[in-house]
């Protein structure tokens, strides 16, 4: 067993409203950061998993994705594994 | 004639549900989310609140519980189900009403008086109201912005499916009326079947004159006239 | 100074391997002064370990030990029949009638919220809900009193906009409705904001369960939330000025507030109480397990022993000092019978939260923790809690503000220009404005109890099933207890019985939160001494016990302090619903009466602030007896349902409290006609700040009856108008003078003006 | 100038308390991923902006950070520049 690091974004699928990011992008502009175009704001999930494989422990995020951490209607995401300790598996 | 208010850590209007659904008649029953089996009972009312703390998103977690599936159960066999404000975002979750409750658009809670129409008056939740009744009802939510795919929205308004808009005062759905962005106005929506209603604002909170309007009682009043008949 | 004289007799406990010796900057981190010091070795009989030295410094710190406070505290009345718990529990108790006790408390947050103003706000309200519910009462509504510096600094913004997310948020999730609070801008908080937080909570009268380690051999559990490294020496940190470096290193960090745990705390604790399964519980708040479990045994005269090991921990590796001082939140210490912990743990199963057995009640009188069974404190008990010095200090008056008091204003009672502009300005200003920003983001209905929601003079909830109903309101005009502490401090108390009696409640008890500098400094310790004294003779003159509060001092950044602020928690028992009476003008036609005389006082007002920038003069004058007969002839015409609606003079004065009484909630405002005859300049007249004033209207034909209880109670009573139709101006005619303005007007400025600063950015840096 | 593509990862601080990770490890725990450890959340802002140089786009975005988008007592951050667009600037 390793233990794996993973990255999970979940972020407002394109052509939904996102008001978080339309205010922050407000707010940057009113500071004097004109050159800033869009802003879109998603949610970023760390978790350390244990898994035989890499590809297993992304599969298993992407599942735990499907059932409950991203909404389809509204969300996409994005699974990465940033970071594997090899052993240290409870 | 038995009402089920199905109770998440969290829900925190599950009370004043139990009250509304007392005061029209109904024997009332908390049923603890880890429990399961509804078949005795003739209506389930999700209340408000923050199951879960409305951590992830607002409704994601409670729909996990077991007693969901008895919830879909008892749905798809035509029982009446009525979701209020998390009731309401825990039903779109699960699947049982199309589209998603995102965060207002204002980026903050709001809680205050609103006032809905009344769009249909042929379900088991309305009869009791009159076509374009204009009604004033508290909402108190972060996340109550409806918002659904094109195609979705479309379909809900081709077949009469949104149940209450927010209108201003002469019961036009205006922008300012609408207090959290949601598509067309929508603070109440209902399923193909006309079984199962999930609304933002809180009927159970205007059962009495006392606090500020009573408004919301039809609602309750409704039910108790059409589910025995349902039931039968 | 392990090698300090002294008769230090008992064998000092080992060291324990890894703590840093006791040195005598140790020693001044922690707080103590050497006197102080010296005390903790002769009650310890030896020198303290580390642990230890901890121990004291928390209790002993302001915040727990009430150093500077306590014996100012005893000048305060405490007592009547109605009092069922006074001062030194969680929260105060009173008889509210038809079997019910309500408790009820406030508590300040002041110092997290300048650091982190959404977490510390946050977790300020979620401290004051386990307060009430740890009494074994229904937590059923909450109030919040603030104050902040002036909008259109971005810093500001930043700190108000957080706070607000944070009260909100909190409570909102918690699912208590909030009824009401209080709001003020001005320079002098700037950097050092306010956040109060009360609450009340209703119970059955045999329901009461006070926080004692009672039965020796019982178990202790803690209960609910992990303990991590949140906010150690949050209590001695709470008892320091800030200062510019007070950044990063030397603040605690930050309490992350968790209110869906919370909310799970209290139906456990709720369900655990009426259980009888245990016999004491408390929250573990300021000091954590600390100050809960020595506050136990010494109300209980027991002792205590704690096993730190088997404190359910979120961190590894946190040493004894860290688990027995930290403040992470959402935690409840328990004592349960000996035998019935089983029960205890399936009570809090179902409410999926922890519960581990961490020590035991003993018979030694001493507070005792082990590490893995080997002692690492052993404190006598009853010292650590009752044994911290308290301090009577000399307290002079501030030559500058005696000066700022004395400034002739005469010159400011000529109006600037047009009368109706500046009532616009005053309209507008952040101090008089709609403050329904603030409470569109409270949920005020939850409950289904809220017959009055924020936005009257007081809240009030109602108690099911009975007649009856609570009202609850928390006043404190700053700048005038600034200007002069003692009348200042009656004005405050005064205020909050107007507000009750304007809904139709006999103010009954109070809770206190005294926000003051640094008491060291002798014009701060004068004032904080005189603001005791004139809410003690308000107390004794409306008949209104002080049954508990809370001392936030040193709020000062930089050497500046903020104006003294004894923000007053006043609640008040209305005997029938259908008497509850609201401020806005409900009928076209309808008599305007005002209760009380208008003065020429001018000091400390809005108006001034905002024409002239200016705070100074000496407070409006306060008659206690006259307060005391305006509150009881209102009371007589209310509940002799004679009027249609009452509302108090505050900020803003007569031309305000009428504005206000015009818009109501905007849904419908109606015009109003008045003409004041006063031989008074137009300035002072309209907007001056006498106290002892509310406007009533009523049908005509009751207008008599209310002029006729008002003489028999020898307040100064006159038909100063009608109120008019909604398509209709608003009025006044002075000899003059006069003011007129359309209601759309007044409404844009009185409610968008919050929101309309609130739209430019915030920024934390 | 160039339109960079940043993206704002800003997270908990290690040692405070992160509610919304632990509710949504318990409840992947109650759904059967047992295997999962600590799970924190964060949030992560997509932003486009002009700048010119890579170094320049990182260093406005850091700046709206300290300024705007992290709270310095309870997150930490870290941007990265994810794409750049020659000669797209507006
Ligand atoms: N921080 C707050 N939270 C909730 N309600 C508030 C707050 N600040 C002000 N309010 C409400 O706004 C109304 C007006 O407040 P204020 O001007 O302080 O009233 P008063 O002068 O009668 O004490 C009151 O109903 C009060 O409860
Ligand atoms: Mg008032």
């Amino acid at each position: 067993m390793t233990r794996y690091s993973l990255e999970i974004r979940i972020k407002p699928r394109p052509g939904l409203l996102d008001p978080e990011g339309k205010a922050i992008h407000h707010a940057l502009h009113s500071l004097g950061w004109g050159e800033v175009d869009e802003v879109r704001v998603g949610k970023v999930l760390y978790l350390d998993l244990d898994a035989d494989s890499e590809a297993a422990a992304a599969e298993a995020a992407t599942a735990m994705c499907r059932k409950l951490l991203a909404n389809p209607v509204t969300e996409d995401f994005e699974v990465a594994v940033t970071g594997a300790l090899e052993g240290a598996g409870s | 004639m038995k009402a089920a208010v199905v109770t998440f850590p969290g829900s925190n209007g599950d009370y004043d549900l139990y009250k509304a659904a007392q005061q029209v008649g109904f024997e009332t029953d908390f049923v603890w989310h880890r429990e399961r089996g509804l078949d005795d009972y003739d209506l389930v009312l999700l209340p408000g609140g923050f199951s879960y703390g409305d951590y992830l998103r607002a409704g994601a977690i409670a729909r996990m519980s077991p007693i969901m599936e008895d919830v879909v159960a008892f749905a798809s066999k035509g029982g009446p189900v009525l979701g209020i404000c998390n009731g309401f975002q825990t039903l779109c979750e699960s699947g049982l009403l199309p589209g998603a409750l995102v965060r207002n658009d204002v980026l903050r809670f709001q809680g205050m008086d609103v006032r809905i129409r009344v769009e249909r008056t042929d379900l088991a939740f309305t009869s009791g109201y009159e076509e374009g009744q204009v009604l004033r009802i508290p909402i108190a939510h972060g996340e109550g912005n409806f918002e659904a795919d094109k195609d979705t929205l479309e379909r809900l308004e081709g077949e009469g499916r949104v149940v209450f808009r927010y209108v201003d005062r002469h019961g036009n759905p205006t922008d300012e009326a609408n207090p959290n962005g949601s598509w067309h106005n929508i603070a109440g929506i209902t399923n193909e079947a006309g079984n199962v209603l999930g609304m933002m604002p809180h009927p159970e909170r205007a059962t009495e004159s006392i606090l500020g309007s009573d408004d919301g009682l039809s609602l309750f009043s409704s039910l108790a006239a059409s589910v025995p008949a349902l039931s039968t | 100074m392990s090698t300090a004289e002294g008769t230090v007799t008992e064998d000092s406990l080992p060291p324990r391997a890894g703590d840093p010796l006791i040195t005598p900057e140790v020693v001044a981190d922690h707080g103590l002064s050497p006197d102080e010091y010296e005390r903790v070795r002769s009650v310890m009989g030896r020198e303290p370990t580390f642990t230890e030295l901890g121990v004291f410094s928390a209790m002993w710190s302001e915040h727990c030990g009430y150093k500077n406070s306590k014996r100012l505290l005893r000048l305060l009345p405490t007592e009547a029949p109605w009092v069922i718990q006074g001062p030194g529990e969680n929260a105060g108790v009173i008889d509210v009638g038809d079997g019910y006790a309500l408790a009820f408390k406030i508590e300040s947050h002041n110092h997290p919220s300048a650091v982190e103003p959404y977490q510390g706000a946050a977790t300020g309200v979620g401290g004051i809900l386990r307060d009430i519910f740890t009494m074994g009462a229904r937590p059923v509504a909450v109030l919040d009193s603030l104050r902040f510096g002036d909008l259109d600094s971005g810093r500001v913004r930043y700190l108000f906009s957080g706070v607000v997310s944070g009260v909100g948020d909190y409570g909102n999730c918690v699912g208590i409705p909030n009824i009401g609070g209080e709001v003020a801008f001005d320079r002098g908080y700037e950097g050092n904001p306010i956040v109060n937080a009360m609450c009340l909570g209703l119970m059955k009268r045999e329901e009461l369960i006070t926080a004692s380690a009672s039965g020796v051999g019982n178990t202790l559990m803690a209960v609910g939330a992990r303990t991590g490294r949140d906010g150690i020496h949050g209590a001695t940190f709470a008892s320091e000025e800030l200062s510019e470096d007070s950044d990063e290193s030397s603040r605690p960090q930050v309490q992350v507030g968790d209110p869906f745990t919370e909310k799970l705390l209290l139906e456990a604790s709720l369900e655990l109480i009426a259980s009888g399964v245990i016999t004491g519980i408390q929250d573990m708040g300021a000091a954590g397990i600390t100050s809960s479990a020595s506050e136990m045994a010494g109300r209980a005269g027991t002792g205590v022993e704690l096993e730190m090991a088997s404190v359910p921990v979120r961190e590894e590796g946190m040493t004894p000092y860290e688990i027995l001082l930290s403040e992470s939140q959402e935690r409840m210490l328990v004592v349960a019978e000996k035998g019935r912990e089983g029960e205890v743990r399936r009570i809090l199963e179902k409410w999926e939260l922890e519960a581990a057995e961490i020590g035991r009640v003993t018979d030694d009188g001493r507070f005792r923790i082990l590490e893995n069974g080997v002692t690492v404190a052993d404190i006598p008990a009853l010292p650590l809690t009752e044994g911290c010095p308290t301090y009577e200090r000399e307290g002079v008056e501030s030559e500058d503000i005696k000066a700022w008091r004395a400034m002739d204003l005469s010159e400011h009672l000529i109006p600037e220009g047009d009368l109706t502009k500046s009532f616009l300005l005053l309209l507008g200003s952040p101090n008089v404005a709609s403050k329904r920003w603030i409470y569109q983001q409270y949920d005020t209905t939850v409950r289904t109890s809220t017959a009055v929601r924020p936005g009257g003079d007081a809240g009030v909830i109602r108690i099911r099933g009975t007649k009856r109903a609570i009202a609850a309101t928390t006043d404190c005009n700053g700048r005038f207890v600034y200007l002069e502490p003692r009348t200042g401090a009656m004005i405050a108390a005064a205020e909050a019985a107007r507000n009750l009696v304007c809904v139709g409640a006999l103010p009954t008890a109070i809770t206190n939160n005294l926000n003051f500098g640094n008491p060291e400094k002798p014009y701060i310790y004068y004032q904080l001494r005189e603001a005791v004294l004139g809410l003690a003779s308000a107390c004794e003159a409306f008949e209104t016990p002080v049954t508990g509060g809370n001392v936030s001092l040193y709020n000062e950044t930089d050497g500046r302090a903020i104006y003294p602020t004894p923000v007053i928690g006043m609640v008040g028992v209305i005997e029938d619903v259908a008497t509850i009476t609201r401020q806005a003008f409900q009928h076209e036609g309808d008599d305007i009466v005002l209760l009380g005389a208008n003065t020429d006082e001018i000091g400390g007002s809005e108006y001034l602030y905002v024409t002239a920038d200016l705070v100074a003069g000496p407070p409006p004058a306060v008659d206690l007896g006259a307060e005391r007969a305006l509150q009881q002839s209102v009371l007589k015409m209310i509940r002799e349902r004679l009027l249609s609606s009452a509302h108090d003079c505050s900020e803003g004065g007569l031309a305000c409290a009428l504005a206000e009484a015009a818009l109501g909630d905007g849904e419908r405002p109606l015009g109003v006609s008045v003409s004041l005859d006063d031989d008074l300049r137009p300035v002072a007249c309209l907007f001056g700040e006498a106290q002892g004033r509310i406007v009533v209207s009523c049908p005509p034909d009751k207008t008599a009856d209310v002029l006729r209880i008002a003489s028999l109670h020898e307040v100064p009573a006159r038909k100063i108008g009608s109120v008019a139709g909604p398509d209709d101006g608003f009025d006044i005619r002075l000899r003059a003078a006069s003011i007129s303005a359309p209601l759309d007007a007044m409404a844009k400025a009185y409610f968008d003006s919050i929101a309309d600063l609130m739209d430019s950015p915030s920024t934390g840096a």
